[in-house]
C-alpha cells in the first residue's frame, strides 16, 4: 500500500531485514554463519537511522495503527536496545551461536517487529497478535543453549507462564472487547466512562497478564530463573526491551484518552509498584550470582517505574520512559560486564568479581558507574530517573510510596555495594587483566556513554520524553 | 580594603572554584600521577592549598555590612524543573567553608604516611570533599542535595579500604543479630555509616520535594522558598524530616550509632573530614533547611531538638567514659559535642545559635585533631587501647602536648574555641523557653573533664606503661607537624579572639532569628 | 439463551483450565490445561462477537486459535527437548534453577 | 425451554464434564481424548452461536491439528523415555482453592452487572465479513501472523532437531 | 592614676610576653637555665610594674580599660581588659611579689632537673603569673572565669609536673576534677546573673547594687552557685580533699599556687564582688559557717599529718576558712587582709619548708629532728613564719587574724567565733609541733625514703644555696615588716571590736605553744596519751575523716559504674536494635527468596493470585 508507506517504513524495513537475514543464512555454507550477525547490525543501525527520519502523526487502517511520538520514542528504544543486544552477541563462544546464527538473529528480529507494531498499534486485536510476536520468539530465545539443562528448564518455565499470562491477557480483552462493543483502544477507554465492572474486570485481568511482561511482583517470578540460565547478551536485550513495550501497552491500554478516568488506577498501580519495590529489593539480598541479583533489581526497577503510573499524570508518564533509558543503559551495561568476567573467570558467582577494580581498573569502573546508575546516585542517569519519578508521585500526593520508594533504595544499594566491595575493596586471586572483547567493549563504552551524559545533562531527554508522552493526555 | 578585594573576588566565581579545585585536583591525581605516590601527595596539598587562600580570602574580603549571601553566582541547570546551579555564602557557610578547607588541608599532610593504593586514596578524598563544599556553598536545595550524596558515598570505598578493623563486639542481647551483621569489622562499619546515611538522605529528598511541590514558585531555590510560607502541618512533618535526615548526619540520639563504628574503623583523614565536618554539614543542614525554611515548623518542634540535644551531650559523654578503644572515645566525645551543636540551634536565642555555629567551628578543629593525633599514636604505637599505653609524654612531648590541648578545648576550657561555644550555649539555653536545658548541657561539659583528663593522664600524663613494645617511641615529624600545628593555632586563635567569627555569623543568625521571633 | 451463560460457561472453562495447569504434573498437561483456558477466551470473544452483531471479535477468534497452534508446536517442541536431555517431563523434577 | 437452550445445556454439559476429565484422569492419553471431545464440543457452541467458519477452523486446526501434535508429542516422547507417561496431579486443594476464588470473584462481577443484550439477527454471510476486514482492516496483524508462524516454526524445528 | 591602669596592663602583659615566647621558641624553651632566667626577669619587671600601679592607684577610683571580646548585634556582650583599684593592684603586688621569689627560688631548687622538663617548668609558672593576675584585674565575670580556668589548668599543670609518679598523676587530675565541680556551679551562676541582669560587668553590677536595682533582689540562688565556685578553688569543706594531695607538686608550687595565691582567688572573688552577696544575706551566713568549721576541722586534720607538707596544706586550707568566716561576717576587708598577710608568711612557710626537704630529702617531720643547728637561717626563718601564722603579736598574722576573730564576732556569727578561737589554738600548737619535731630534739636516724629530690639525710643537712634563701630572708622580713607596721598604725577597722578580743586571742595562740612544748620538746605527756583520750576524733583524723574514700566511691561506684551501664545499654540496646533490624531484613530476604521454588506451577499460583489479589484490593476502595 503506497500510500502508507512512510508510517509503516520501519516495519517494512525490519521485515525486509529479516527476510535478508533468512536467505543469507540459507545460502551461507558451512559451519559459521555469523556474518548473518553482522548483516543484522549493519541492517539495524541503518533502521535505526531511519527511526530519526520519521515523523510522527500518521495513523492507518482506520486509526489502528499510529505513529505518533510515543510509538517513535520506544521505537528509537527497541532500536537502540536490540543493536546493543546483537552487537554484544556477536563475539558469543558457544558453537550454537556460529551454527544457528540464522534462527538467533531472525527471532531477535521477529520480537522486535512485534514490539515496532506493537507500540503503534491501537486495536485490541493487532496489540494481542503483535504481543505474541513479540513472546514467542523469546521463548525460544531463552532455551537457545539446547544442549544446556538450565537453558531448556528455563526456556520450558518462561514458555508455561508467558502463555498462562497471554492467556490471561486475551481473556481480559475479550471482556474489554465486549463491553466496548469495539476492538479499537479509544472505544475501550471511552467505554469505561461507564465504569462497567466487567470492563474493569477485563482491564485488571489485562493488567495481570501485562504483569507478567513488564515482571511486576508477584508475576515477575520467571525473571531470575530465565536471566540466570540464558545467553547474558540476550538476557540484557531481555531485561528491557520487552519491559518497555509492556510500558507502551499500558499506556495505550490505561491512559490515553483516559482523561480523568485515570485516577481510577492509582490504587492498582501504587499497590503494585509497592509490592514490586520491595519484593525485588528484599529478595536481591541473598543472593550470590551476579544475573539472579541484576534480575530481582530490575524487578525492583519495574516497581519504580510502576510508581510513574501510579502518578497517572503526563509528568508520571514521561519519567518513566526516562527511566526506562536510563535503566536501558545502566542495566545493559551492568549484563555486559557480567557476560566480560563470566568468558573471562567462567563464572558469573559475585565472587568471581574480586579485586576487580585493580585488575582492570577501567571495567570496574564501568561496573561501578552501572551500579550506583542502578542505585540512584547522583551525575549518572539512574539518580535522575529516581528523582523524576519519586517527583511525579510525589505530585500525586503519594509521599508514602516516595518514602517507601526512597528507603528501599537503601537496600538496594546495600547489596550493589556488596559487588562494590568485590570489585574494590577485596583483594585479587590473580593479577592479569580480564580480556575484553572489542564488540563488548565497545557495547559497554556506549552503555557508560549513555549513563553518564544522561547523568551530567538530562534536560534533552526530559524534553523528549515529555514531547513523547503528549498525545496520552 | 574589604569592598575592594571583594569586588576584585567577585569578578571571578571563587565559590566554583573553592568547590571543584579538589574535584579537578582527584582527576589529575587520577589521570597523571600514575605511579609517584609523592607527586599525588603535593598534587592533593596544592588542591586542598588552593580552596584554603581563597576561602581565607573569601572571608576577609566579607561585606559585613551588607550580609546576607555573596559571591552570588547563578547558571540554569534544567530550567524545565527549576534546577540552578546556584551559589552563595553568608556568615553561617563561610564559617563552615573556612572550617572545612583547614580541616582537609591538615587532613592532606595527616594522611602523608598512606601507603596502601594512595592514589586512589587522595582521589576519593578530594572528590568527598568537593561534595562538603558543595552542600556549604550551593542555595538550590536540588544541588544541595546532590552534594550531599557525593559526600556520603566516597565514604564507602574509604574506610572499606583504607579503614582499620576493630575488636569485634562479644556477644550481648541481640548477639545473633551482630554475627549476622559482622559487627566491628571495617566492612561493616563501611556499610552501616553509608546506608546510615543514605537512609536519612531518603528523608531529606522526600522533605525538599514536598517544598518543591508545595511551593508556588516552582523552583529549588533556597532564596525563593525563603520567601514563601508553607502551610504549618506540612512544616510540621517536613521540619521532622529535615531533622531526621540531617540530624542523622548530625549524630543524634538514637541514630548516632554509625559514627562510633565509622570513625573508629575510618582511616584517619577520614575521621577528620567525617567527624570534623561531615557531622556538621548535618547541624548546618537543620539550620539552614529547618530552621531557615520553615519557622513555624522549628517552632513546633525545638523542644523536641533540645531534648534530644540534651540527651547526646550526657549520654554521649557517658558512653564515652565507658570506652576502652581511644578512637570510640573520640567518636562518642563527638557525640557529645553534637548535641551541644543542636542545642545551642534549638535554644532560638542570638547567644545559643551563634554558641551553636561557633561550636560546630570549635568541635570541627578540635575532633579533627584528636583523630589527627589518634591516627600518629596508633601509627607509632600500633595500639588504641587505652589502658595497656601510659606515659607517652616522655617519648612523644609533641604530640602530647597537642592533644592535652585538644582536650583542654573539648571540655571547653577557656582560651580555647570550645570555650566560647560553650558559654554561649549555655548562656542561650538559660534564656531559651527551657531553661533546665542548662543543667544537663554543664554537666555533659563537666563529664567531658573527667573521661579526657582521664584518657591524656592515663595515655600521657601519667607513669610509663611497662609494655616493652611500648619503649622509645619516636614523636611526630615532618609533614605531620604541619597538620597537628595548624589544627593547634587555629583552636587557640579562636579561643582568644572569638569576635573573628562571631562577627560574620551573627550577620547570618539574626535574619534567620527575626523570622522566628516574628511568630512567637 | 442469554450472554450471561455463555460468559459464565467460559468463565468455569477458563478456571477448569487454570486448575489443570495449576496440578497436572506433566508438562503436557500443563499444555492442555492451557488449550482449555484459551477456549474459554475463544468462547467469550465469539459470544460477544455474536450478541454485538460485531465481526471484529469473531476475528479476534480466528487469531487466537492461530496463535493457540503455533504455541502449542512451539510448546511441545519444548516438551520432547526436555525429555530428550533430562528423561524428564515432569514439571516438579525441573527445579534446577531457583531461589 | 426452547431447543437451543436445551442444546446449549447439552453441549455445556458435555464440555465442561470434558474438561473436568482432561484434567483429572490418570492417563494422559484419556485426557488427550477428552480434549478432543471438548474442543469439540467447543465447535458446537460456536454453532450455535451461528459461527459456522469459526467452528470448522476449530475442528481443523484444534480437534485436527492440536490433538494430533499432541498425541505425536506423547508417542516421541514415550519412545524417548520407553514405558507410559502416567498422570498425576499435585497440591489438588490449593489448586482447586486458587481457580475456585477466581472462578468465584468473575461470577460475582457477573451477578453485580448482569448483561440483558438481547441476541440480535444474524446479519448476512459473517463468513464473508470475515473475510473481507480481515484483507482490510485486519490485514496488518494477519500479515504479522504469517511471521509469527515463521517465527514459531523455526523454533519448533529448532528444538525439536536431534542433531547438533 | 590613668597611669595605674597602664601599669596593671605591663604587669599583666609581662609574663604573658614570657609565655608566648617560651611556648613557641621551643629551643629556648629547651635550653632550661636561659627559659628560667626570661622568666624571671620578665617576673620582676611584672613586680615592678604592679607596685608602681598600686603607688598610682588611689582609693575609691576604679580605672578600667576595655576591650570588645564578644559581639553582639547590639553591642557588646562581653570585654576583656583590666580594672585597677586599690585592692586589686595590691593583690597583684602580692602575686608579682611570690610569683617572682617563687621563680627564683625554683632556680635553686629544680637545680637538677633535665632542662627541657625545667623550661616546661617556667612555661607553666608564666601561664600562671599570666593568668593570675589577669583574675586579679579582671573587670567582668566573664575574663574572671576564664583566667579562674586557666590558673586551676596551671596547678593541674604544674601539681602533674613529675608525672612519671602516679601520687602526682592522681593528684593533678584529682585537684582539677574537684575545683572544676565547683566552677560548674560557678558557670551556672555567672549565666543566672547574666539572664537576670544582663551584664558581667562588676562596675555596672555595683552601680545597679547601689541603685537597689530590682535585678538582684534574691540572689540567693545565683549566690551560691558562684559561691561553690569560690568554696572549689579555695578548699572549702567539702571541696577540700584535693588541696592536700596537690602537696605531690613540687614545694615552690605549693608555695606559690596553693597557698599564697590561686587557692586564696575564691577569697578574692567573694571579695570583690561582696556587693553582691550583700543582697543575699543567707548566702553570706552560709559562707561564715562553712568558713568557721573548715578552719576548725582542717586544724585538727593539721595536727596528726607526719608529712611537714601537708601540715601546712592543712593549715592553708584552716586558713582560707578564716577568711571566708570574716566574708561570710560580712566583713570582706578583713579577709582581704588575712589574705595579704597569709599569703606572705605561708609562701614563706612553704618555702622553708622546701629547704628543709631540699636539705634533708624527706617529707616526713619525724624523719628530720635536730635541724635548728644544721640549718640555722631556716630554722629562723621557718620559726618567722609560723608565729606569724600561729597569730603572735608583731608578726604578720597577728594583727589579720585578731580583725577576722572581731569581725566574726561583730557579724554575730557567735559559734563561728568559738570555731575560729578554737582553731587558732590548734594552729599554735600543731605549728609549735612541726617547730620542735623537725629543728629542736636529737636528728632521727639517717631517712628512710627521700620523695624530695636528692637523697641527703638529716644528719649532714645544710641551709640551702643562696638562690634560695635570699627569696625567704625576703619574705621573712616583709612578714615581720608588716606584723610591726600594723602594731604602729591599725588601719581603722569597719566595726569595734570588744577589748578582750586580743587577749583572747593570744592566750589562744600561747596555750598552743605551751600545749605543744609540753607534749614535744618536755615530752611531759606522751601523744599517744592524748590519742588514747581522743580516740573518736583522732583515727577519723587519720582517716581524714574518711572524706576522701568517699569522693574516691563516688568516682568509681558512682560515676564509672553509671558510664560502664550507658556503654553497655549503647552498644547492645540502641545498636543492637538497628542491627537488629538490619538482620531482620537479611531474612526476611532469605525467607522471601523461598517463594522462588523453583517449578513452574508455583510460578503460575503467582499469577492467579496476584491476579485474585488485585481484584480484591480494586475492589476494596468503592
Amino acid at each position: 500500500m503506497p500510500e502508507a508507506g512512510s508510517p509503516l517504513l520501519l516495519e517494512i524495513g525490519l521485515g525486509i531485514l529479516m527476510l535478508l537475514v533468512f536467505f543469507v543464512g540459507l545460502f551461507t555454507p558451512g559451519e559459521d554463519r555469523r556474518r548473518v550477525g553482522v548483516l543484522t547490525a549493519i541492517g539495524l543501525v541503518i533502521l535505526f537511522g531511519f527511526s530519526w527520519r520519521a515523523e510522527a502523526g500518521a495513523e492507518l487502517f482506520h486509526g489502528t495503527f499510529v505513529q505518533d511520538e510515543l510509538a517513535l520514542f520506544a521505537k528509537r528504544l527497541f532500536f537502540l536496545a536490540t543493536l546493543i543486544g546483537v552487537l554484544a552477541s556477536l563475539p558469543l563462544r558457544a558453537a550454537a551461536f556460529a551454527r544457528r546464527a540464522t534462527e538467533y538473529y531472525l527471532a531477535i528480529l521477529a520480537s522486535l517487529l512485534g514490539m515496532l507494531v506493537l507500540s503503534s498499534a491501537r486495536d485490541l486485536v493487532l496489540l494481542f497478535v503483535a504481543f505474541e510476536l513479540m513472546s514467542i520468539p523469546l521463548y525460544y530465545l531463552a532455551g537457545f543453549l539446547k544442549r544446556e539443562p538450565e537453558a531448556v528448564e528455563a526456556a520450558l518455565k518462561f514458555f508455561l507462564i508467558g502463555t498462562v499470562s497471554s492467556a490471561v491477557l486475551a481473556y481480559g480483552l475479550s471482556f474489554m472487547y465486549g463491553i466496548a462493543g469495539t476492538t479499537d483502544v479509544r472505544g475501550v477507554a471511552h467505554a469505561l466512562g461507564a465504569g462497567h465492572p466487567m470492563l474493569l474486570l477485563g482491564m485488571l485481568l489485562a493488567l495481570g497478564g501485562l504483569g507478567f511482561k513488564i515482571a511486576a511482583f508477584p508475576f515477575h517470578m520467571w525473571v531470575p530463573d530465565t536471566y540466570e540460565a540464558a545467553s547474558t547478551p540476550f538476557v540484557a536485550w531481555l531485561s528491557v526491551a520487552p519491559k518497555a513495550a509492556g510500558f507502551v501497552v499500558i499506556f495505550r491500554l490505561y491512559l490515553e484518552g483516559m482523561g480523568d478516568r485515570v485516577l481510577y488506577w492509582v490504587p492498582a498501580a501504587a499497590a503494585l509498584a509497592t509490592v514490586t519495590i520491595i519484593g525485588g529489593n528484599l529478595m536481591a539480598i541473598p543472593q550470590h550470582n551476579v544475573k539472579r541479583l541484576l534480575a530481582y533489581s530490575g524487578v525492583a526497577h519495574i516497581g519504580y517505574m510502576l510508581m510513574g503510573f501510579a502518578a497517572v499524570s503526563a509528568n508520571g508518564a514521561a519519567m518513566m520512559l526516562f527511566y526506562l533509558v536510563a535503566y536501558l543503559f545502566g542495566n545493559m551495561g551492568a549484563f555486559l560486564v557480567v557476560e566480560v568476567v563470566a568468558q573471562s573467570e567462567g563464572s558469573e558467582a559475585i565472587t568471581a568479581y574480586r579485586g576487580l577494580a585493580q585488575r582492570s581498573p577501567i571495567l570496574a569502573l564501568c561496573m561501578l558507574l552501572f551500579l550506583l546508575s542502578l542505585g540512584g546516585i547522583p551525575f549518572v542517569a539512574g539518580f535522575w530517573a529516581k528523582l523524576y519519578v519519586f517527583w511525579a508521585a510525589a505530585e500525586q500526593g503519594l509521599y508514602w510510596l516516595v518514602l517507601v520508594g526512597a528507603v528501599l533504595t537503601v537496600v538496594a544499594l546495600f547489596y550493589y555495594l556488596l559487588v562494590a566491595k568485590r570489585m574494590y575493596i577485596d583483594a585479587p586471586e590473580r593479577r592479569e587483566p580480564v580480556p575484553v572483547a572489542p564488540l563488548l567493549a565497545f557495547c559497554i563504552f556506549l552503555c557508560v556513554l549513555g549513563v553518564v551524559v544522561i547523568g551530567i545533562y538530562p534536560k534533552p531527554l526530559v524534553v523528549a520524553a515529555l514531547r513523547a508522552v503528549g498525545p496520552l493526555f | 580594603m574589604a569592598p575592594v578585594s571583594a569586588l576584585s573576588l567577585s569578578s571571578f566565581p571563587v565559590l566554583s572554584v573553592i568547590t571543584w579545585s579538589p574535584f579537578v585536583g582527584a582527576l589529575l591525581i587520577m589521570f597523571l600521577a600514575r605511579r609517584s605516590a609523592l607527586l599525588v601527595r603535593w598534587l592533593a596539598v596544592v588542591a586542598t592549598a588552593v580552596p584554603l587562600v581563597l576561602s581565607i580570602a573569601i572571608y576577609v574580603a566579607y561585606d559585613r555590612e551588607a550580609a546576607g549571601f555573596q559571591f552570588f553566582e547563578d547558571v540554569p541547570l534544567v530550567p524545565a524543573l527549576g534546577i540552578n546551579y546556584q551559589l552563595g555564602v553568608d556568615g553561617l557557610s563561610l564559617l563552615m567553608v573556612l572550617l572545612t578547607s583547614i580541616i582537609i588541608f591538615a587532613g592532606a599532610w595527616a594522611s602523608w604516611t598512606v601507603k596502601v593504593r594512595s592514589q586512589e586514596f587522595y582521589a576519593l578524598l578530594l572528590l568527598l570533599v568537593t561534595g562538603v563544599y558543595g552542600v556549604f556553598v550551593s542555595l538550590d536545595l536540588f544541588v544541595l542535595f546532590l552534594f550531599y550524596e557525593i559526600a556520603v558515598l566516597p565514604m564507602y570505598l574509604l574506610i572499606g579500604i583504607w579503614g582499620s578493623t576493630g575488636e569485634v563486639r562479644p556477644q550481648g542481647v541481640f548477639g545473633w543479630a551482630f554475627g549476622r551483621t559482622g559487627v566491628g569489622t571495617k566492612e561493616y562499619a563501611a556499610m552501616k555509616l553509608t546506608l546510615y546515611l543514605l537512609f536519612g538522605s531518603a528523608f531529606i529528598l522526600v522533605g525538599i520535594l514536598a517544598l518543591y511541590v508545595a511551593g508556588d514558585s516552582s523552583s529549588f531555590s533556597f532564596l525563593e522558598m525563603e520567601l514563601t510560607q508553607f502551610d504549618p502541618k506540612l512544616q510540621s512533618w517536613v521540619f521532622l524530616a529535615f531533622y531526621v535526615g540531617f540530624g542523622i548526619l548530625a549524630g543524634i540520639w538514637p541514630l548516632h550509632t554509625w559514627s562510633p563504628d565509622g570513625h573508629a574503623s575510618a582511616p584517619t583523614a577520614v575521621s577528620m573530614l567525617h567527624a570534623g565536618v561531615l557531622m556538621k554539614l548535618g547541624a548546618y543542614g537543620v539550620v539552614r533547611l529547618g530552621m531557615g525554611l520553615l519557622p513555624d515548623g522549628t517552632l513546633q518542634w525545638s523542644w523536641l531538638v533540645g531534648t534530644i540535644a540534651c540527651v547526646n551531650i550526657v549520654y554521649g559523654a557517658l558512653s564515652a567514659m565507658a570506652q576502652t578503644d581511644l578512637k570510640y572515645v573520640i567518636a562518642y566525645s563527638s557525640v557529645s559535642h553534637m548535641g551541644v551543636v543542636m542545642l545551642g540551634a534549638a535554644t532560638l536565642t542570638e547567644v545559643g545559635l551563634n554558641g551553636s555555629v561557633y561550636q560546630m567551628f570549635a568541635h570541627g578543629i578540635m575532633t579533627g585533631l584528636f583523630f589527627a593525633l589518634v591516627g600518629l599514636v596508633y601509627e607509632k604505637a600500633h595500639s588504641r587501647e587505652i589502658f595497656r599505653m601510659g606515659g607517652f609524654a616522655r617519648s612523644m612531648p609533641g604530640i602530647a602536648t597537642a592533644f592535652t590541648i585538644a582536650g583542654l578545648s573539648s571540655l571547653g576550657l577557656p582560651a580555647t574555641a570550645g570555650f566560647v561555644a560553650e558559654l554561649l550555649t549555655f548562656l542561650g539555653a538559660w534564656q531559651s523557653s527551657h531553661a533546665w536545658w542548662l543543667f544537663p548541657a554543664v554537666i555533659g561539659a563537666y563529664l567531658t573533664a573527667i573521661y579526657v583528663l582521664r584518657v591524656t593522664k592515663q595515655i600521657f600524663w601519667g607513669p610509663p606503661s611497662t609494655d616493652p613494645h611500648f619503649q622509645n617511641l619516636p614523636d611526630a615529624r615532618g609533614p605531620e607537624w604541619a597538620a597537628l600545628w595548624i589544627l593547634v593555632a587555629v583552636i587557640v586563635l579562636f579561643g582568644i579572639w572569638p569576635s573573628l567569627a562571631l562577627g560574620p555569623v551573627d550577620t547570618a543568625t539574626m535574619p534567620l532569628l527575626n523570622r522566628l521571633w516574628v511568630l512567637q | 439463551m442469554t450472554l450471561q451463560a455463555y460468559l459464565t460457561l467460559a468463565a468455569m472453562l477458563f478456571c477448569i483450565g487454570l486448575f489443570g495447569v495449576l496440578t497436572r504434573r506433566n508438562t503436557i498437561g500443563i499444555l492442555l490445561g492451557i488449550e482449555l483456558m484459551l477456549n474459554a477466551v475463544n468462547i467469550n470473544l465469539v459470544a460477544f462477537a455474536r450478541f454485538l452483531g460485531d465481526v471484529s471479535g469473531m476475528i479476534f477468534t480466528v487469531f487466537t486459535i492461530c496463535i493457540t497452534v503455533a504455541e502449542v508446536a512451539l510448546g511441545l517442541a519444548l516438551v520432547i527437548l526436555i525429555y530428550r536431555i533430562r528423561r524428564t517431563a515432569v514439571a516438579d523434577h525441573l527445579d534446577l534453577l531457583r531461589g | 425451554m426452547s431447543l437451543e437452550s436445551i442444546a446449549f445445556w447439552a453441549l455445556a454439559v458435555v464440555l465442561l464434564a470434558s474438561a473436568l476429565a482432561v484434567v483429572l484422569t490418570r492417563n494422559l492419553f484419556h485426557s488427550v481424548l477428552y480434549l478432543a471431545l471438548a474442543l469439540t464440543a467447543t465447535a458446537g457452541v460456536f454453532l450455535s452461536l451461528d459461527a459456522e467458519f469459526l467452528a470448522a477452523i476449530q475442528l481443523l486446526l484444534y480437534a485436527g491439528g492440536v490433538v494430533t501434535i499432541v498425541v505425536f508429542a506423547i508417542v516421541v516422547t514415550e519412545r524417548l523415555v520407553g514405558d507410559r507417561i502416567t498422570q498425576t496431579s499435585r497440591q489438588i486443594a490449593a489448586g482447586l482453592g486458587i481457580a475456585g476464588a477466581l472462578l468465584v470473584a468473575i461470577l460475582a462481577i457477573f451477578r453485580r452487572a448482569p448483561l440483558t443484550v438481547p441476541r440480535p439477527a444474524v446479519s448476512g454471510d459473517l463468513t464473508r465479513a470475515i473475510g473481507q476486514s480481515l484483507l482490510t482492516t485486519y490485514v496488518l496483524p494477519f500479515e504479522l501472523l504469517g511471521v509469527l508462524f515463521l517465527a514459531a516454526l523455526v523454533g519448533a524445528l529448532y528444538f525439536a532437531r536431534p542433531d547438533d | 592614676m590613668a597611669a595605674s591602669g597602664n601599669f596593671a596592663l605591663w604587669a599583666w602583659l609581662a609574663p604573658a610576653l614570657s609565655f608566648v615566647l617560651l611556648s613557641l621558641i621551643v629551643p629556648l624553651r629547651r635550653s632550661g637555665k636561659a627559659a628560667a632566667w626570661l622568666s624571671i626577669v620578665l617576673s620582676a619587671g611584672a613586680l615592678v610594674a604592679a607596685v608602681s600601679a598600686w603607688r598610682a592607684s588611689v582609693p575609691d577610683m576604679a580605672r578600667r580599660m576595655l576591650w570588645e571580646w564578644i559581639p553582639v548585634e547590639d553591642g557588646v556582650l562581653t570585654s576583656v581588659g583590666v580594672l585597677a583599684d586599690a585592692d586589686s593592684t595590691l593583690m597583684l603586688i602580692l602575686v608579682a611579689l611570690v610569683s617572682f621569689l617563687v621563680q627564683v627560688y625554683s632556680l635553686g631548687y629544680l637545680a637538677d632537673e633535665p632542662p627541657a622538663s625545667l623550661g616546661r617548668y617556667y612555661t607553666y609558672q608564666s601561664l600562671f603569673a599570666f593568668s593570675m593576675m589577669g583574675l586579679v584585674l579582671a573587670p567582668n565575670f566573664v575574663q574572671l572565669f576564664i583566667c579562674w580556668e586557666l590558673v586551676g589548668l596551671c596547678s593541674y599543670l604544674l601539681i602533674g609536673y613529675w608525672y612519671a609518679r602516679p601520687e602526682a598523676a592522681r593528684a593533678a587530675v584529682k585537684a582539677f576534677w574537684v575545683t572544676k565541680a565547683g566552677d560548674v556551679g560557678f558557670l551556672i551562676g555567672i549565666v543566672m546573673l547574666w539572664s537576670r541582669t544582663g551584664t558581667f560587668d562588676f562596675s555596672e553590677l555595683f552601680e545597679m547594687a547601689q541603685g537597689g536595682s530590682d535585678a538582684l533582689t534574691g540572689l540567693g540562688l545565683v549566690m551560691f552557685c558562684i559561691y561553690l565556685g569560690a568554696a572549689g578553688k579555695s578548699a572549702q569543706f567539702p571541696f577540700h580533699v584535693w588541696l592536700p594531695d596537690a602537696m605531690e607538686g613540687p614545694t615552690p608550687v605549693s608555695a606559690l599556687i596553693h597557698a599564697a595565691t590561686m587557692v586564696t582567688a575564691g577569697v578574692y572573688l567573694l571579695f570583690r564582688t561582696a556587693f553582691l552577696f550583700e543582697q543575699a544575706p543567707e548566702v553570706l551566713a552560709a559562707v561564715g559557717w562553712i568558713g568557721a568549721f573548715t578552719a576548725l576541722f582542717a586544724a585538727t586534720l593539721a595536727c596528726v599529718q607526719r608529712d611537714i607538707k601537708r601540715v601546712l596544706a592543712y593549715s592553708t586550707v584552716s586558713q582560707l576558712g578564716y577568711m571566708m568566716a570574716a566574708i561570710g561576717a560580712g566583713f570582706a576587708s578583713a579577709g582581704f587582709l588575712h589574705l595579704l598577710t597569709h599569703g606572705v608568711f605561708k609562701a614563706l612557710l612553704f618555702l622553708a619548708a622546701g629547704a628543709v626537704i631540699h636539705a634533708v630529702g624527706t617529707n616526713d617531720i619525724f624523719g628530720m629532728g635536730g635541724l635548728a643547728r644544721r640549718m640555722p637561717q631556716t630554722f629562723v626563718i621557718f620559726l618567722v613564719g609560723t608565729l606569724s601564722l600561729a597569730g603572735i603579736p608583731f608578726f604578720g598574722g597577728f594583727f589579720s587574724k585578731e580583725e577576722i576573730l572581731g569581725a566574726t564576732w561583730a557579724g554575730g556569727l557567735t559559734v563561728p567565733f568559738a570555731m575560729l578561737v578554737a582553731a587558732a589554738f590548734l594552729t599554735a600548737f600543731y605549728m609549735f609541733r612541726v617547730v620542735f619535731v623537725a629543728f629542736m630534739g636529737a636528728p632521727a636516724g639517717s631517712a628512710a625514703h627521700g620523695s624530695g629530690p636528692g637523697g641527703h639525710d638529716a644528719a649532714h643537712a645544710h641551709d640551702a644555696p643562696a638562690i634560695m634563701t635570699v627569696p625567704l630572708w625576703i619574705l621573712a622580713l616583709l612578714a615581720m615588716v608588716i606584723g610591726v607596721g600594723f602594731a604602729r598604725s591599725h588601719p581603722e577597722a569597719e566595726f569595734v571590736a570588744p577589748d578582750w578580743l586580743t587577749s583572747l586571742a593570744v592566750g589562744a595562740a600561747l596555750g598552743g605553744i605551751v600545749l605543744s612544748a609540753v607534749v614535744y620538746a618536755l615530752g611531759w605527756i606522751s601523744p599517744a596519751w592524748i590519742f588514747r583520750r581522743l580516740a573518736v576524733v583522732g583515727d577519723a583524723a587519720m582517716e581524714r575523716f574518711w572524706l576522701d574514700d568517699f569522693f574516691a566511691l563516688l568516682y568509681r561506684r558512682g560515676i564509672l559504674e553509671l558510664a560502664r551501664i550507658v556503654g553497655w545499654v549503647d552498644r547492645y540496646i540502641v545498636d543492637g536494635v538497628v542491627n537488629v533490624l538490619s538482620a531482620w531484613t537479611l531474612t526476611l530476604g532469605d525467607r522471601l527468596r523461598r517463594i522462588q521454588s523453583g517449578q513452574a506451577q508455583d510460578y503460575v499460583y503467582g499469577i492467579a493470585l496476584g491476579v485474585l489479589l488485585l481484584m480484591v484490593w480494586m475492589r476494596w476502595p468503592r
